[in-house]
């Protein structure tokens, strides 16, 4: 299931839902990120995430099929919110269960790892020194493409 | 065809939102990219490094190559920073 | 941080606590077990969790100690509960905390893979055909052997 | 010395708990695994599979050669399966 929203989430009622009732899960992953106040240089005051309204619920769609396709997954959830936060607050969760601890790792892992280089999300950065817009790091595109034709468990 | 901007592309290019007709002679992205170049200012500064412009068209992600019809939804935009 | 205890705890508060305050935090990664009632065969009515009081405070101490010297991490808690618990209830929870998120994943999933193969818990299974002590899985060994000489990053 | 047994280990030797002198001539824990599995009965059979006992010294993992004092806490336990 995938979300997008501007509003904060409860990652303690999200996981308690995903398990909820399902007798079969014997592991959940969860993963939350997290508005950090530093940055590399500068001290960041607040961010705001832009996104594609249509493309982004698509995108997240694609990626959450494509995990339940590569692992035998019991539920999954992605939250991505948008709009302007501030440090500490929640910009994402993925949550996934599973039967065995190793798929809820690789699928949540897997999910989050898609999730920074295809959802279409870019953050701007406001820090003392002015805005400025994120660049994309060489090391998501590595973590993602080490999911390349690689399957599931 | 209407074309989407996000980002600071959508910055240096002043707008989120262009409909436009299909330009004569294109056929595919590719076509489209170096006709928006072509029309100088900020168009042509922020799509300068094809390195740094990603594409989808109807809210799917394609490559230069892909044909495009005046119907359709094109989306330029810097690689993503979300999660 | 560590918890050895017969009473349930509650996923969300823990994960909160672990990020509460620290705008340091990139990432938080929870990983949560529970009594699945499906395990190969038979069915499982309930399991019964042996430890070694002492013994498991002192290992579950060793090893958050080892992925806080492997991770840079913010915080991290492994709660783990003991005595009787039936299909659905938690065991164990692994939260780490970091400011990027690869080192919290890693180091919840060292956490688990260690804790599974060091932490001196038994299970005993009650199913249809009487009770069982689980017999411990290679796979659990190999998890947990991938670990060995690796640094952290 | 305080001998502990855990899970089927404690149910085949029938104890949870035993108190013991050092056993003359034993001096490591290789030593004392001998010694319990020579009294026979529930001890033979429980610690019969060296593979399937594992070994901790005042709480903490040893090997077959780590050498026993009299004040040790020694428990015997098979492979765990926590988490």
């Amino acid at each position: 299931m995938i979300r997008v929203q501007r509003e904060d989430f409860d990652p303690g009622a999200e996981l308690a839902a995903l398990t909820e009732g399902d007798h079969g899960v014997g592991g959940a992953c969860v993963f939350v990120g997290l508005v950090r106040d530093l940055a590399g240089e500068g001290r960041i005051a607040a961010m705001t995430l832009e996104h594609y309204p249509g493309m982004t619920e698509k995108e997240l769609a694609r990626i959450d099929a494509e995990a339940q396709e590569r692992w035998p997954l019991r539920s999954t959830l992605i939250i991505h919110r948008y709009g302007r936060l501030e440090p500490g607050e929640r910009i994402v969760f993925v949550g996934t269960t599973s039967a065995h601890r190793q798929a809820a790792f690789d699928a949540c892992q897997f999910l989050i790892d898609w999730l920074k280089t295809k959802a279409p999300f870019w953050k701007l950065e406001e820090t003392a020194e002015g805005e400025h817009w994120v660049e994309a790091k060489d090391s998501d595109d590595a973590a993602a493409d080490r999911w390349q034709g690689q399957g599931g468990g | 065809m209407k074309v989407l901007y996000f980002a600071w592309l959508r910055e240096k290019i002043g707008t989120a939102e262009e409909d436009l007709p299909l330009p004569p002679g294109v056929t595919d992205v590719q076509g489209l990219l170096d006709w928006l170049r072509a029309r100088g200012g900020g168009h042509a500064e922020a799509l300068a490094d094809p390195n740094l412009v990603r594409v989808a068209v109807n809210q799917t992600y394609v490559g230069a190559d892909h044909p495009l019809g005046d119907g359709d939804e094109v989306a330029l935009f810097p690689p993503v920073t979300g999660g």
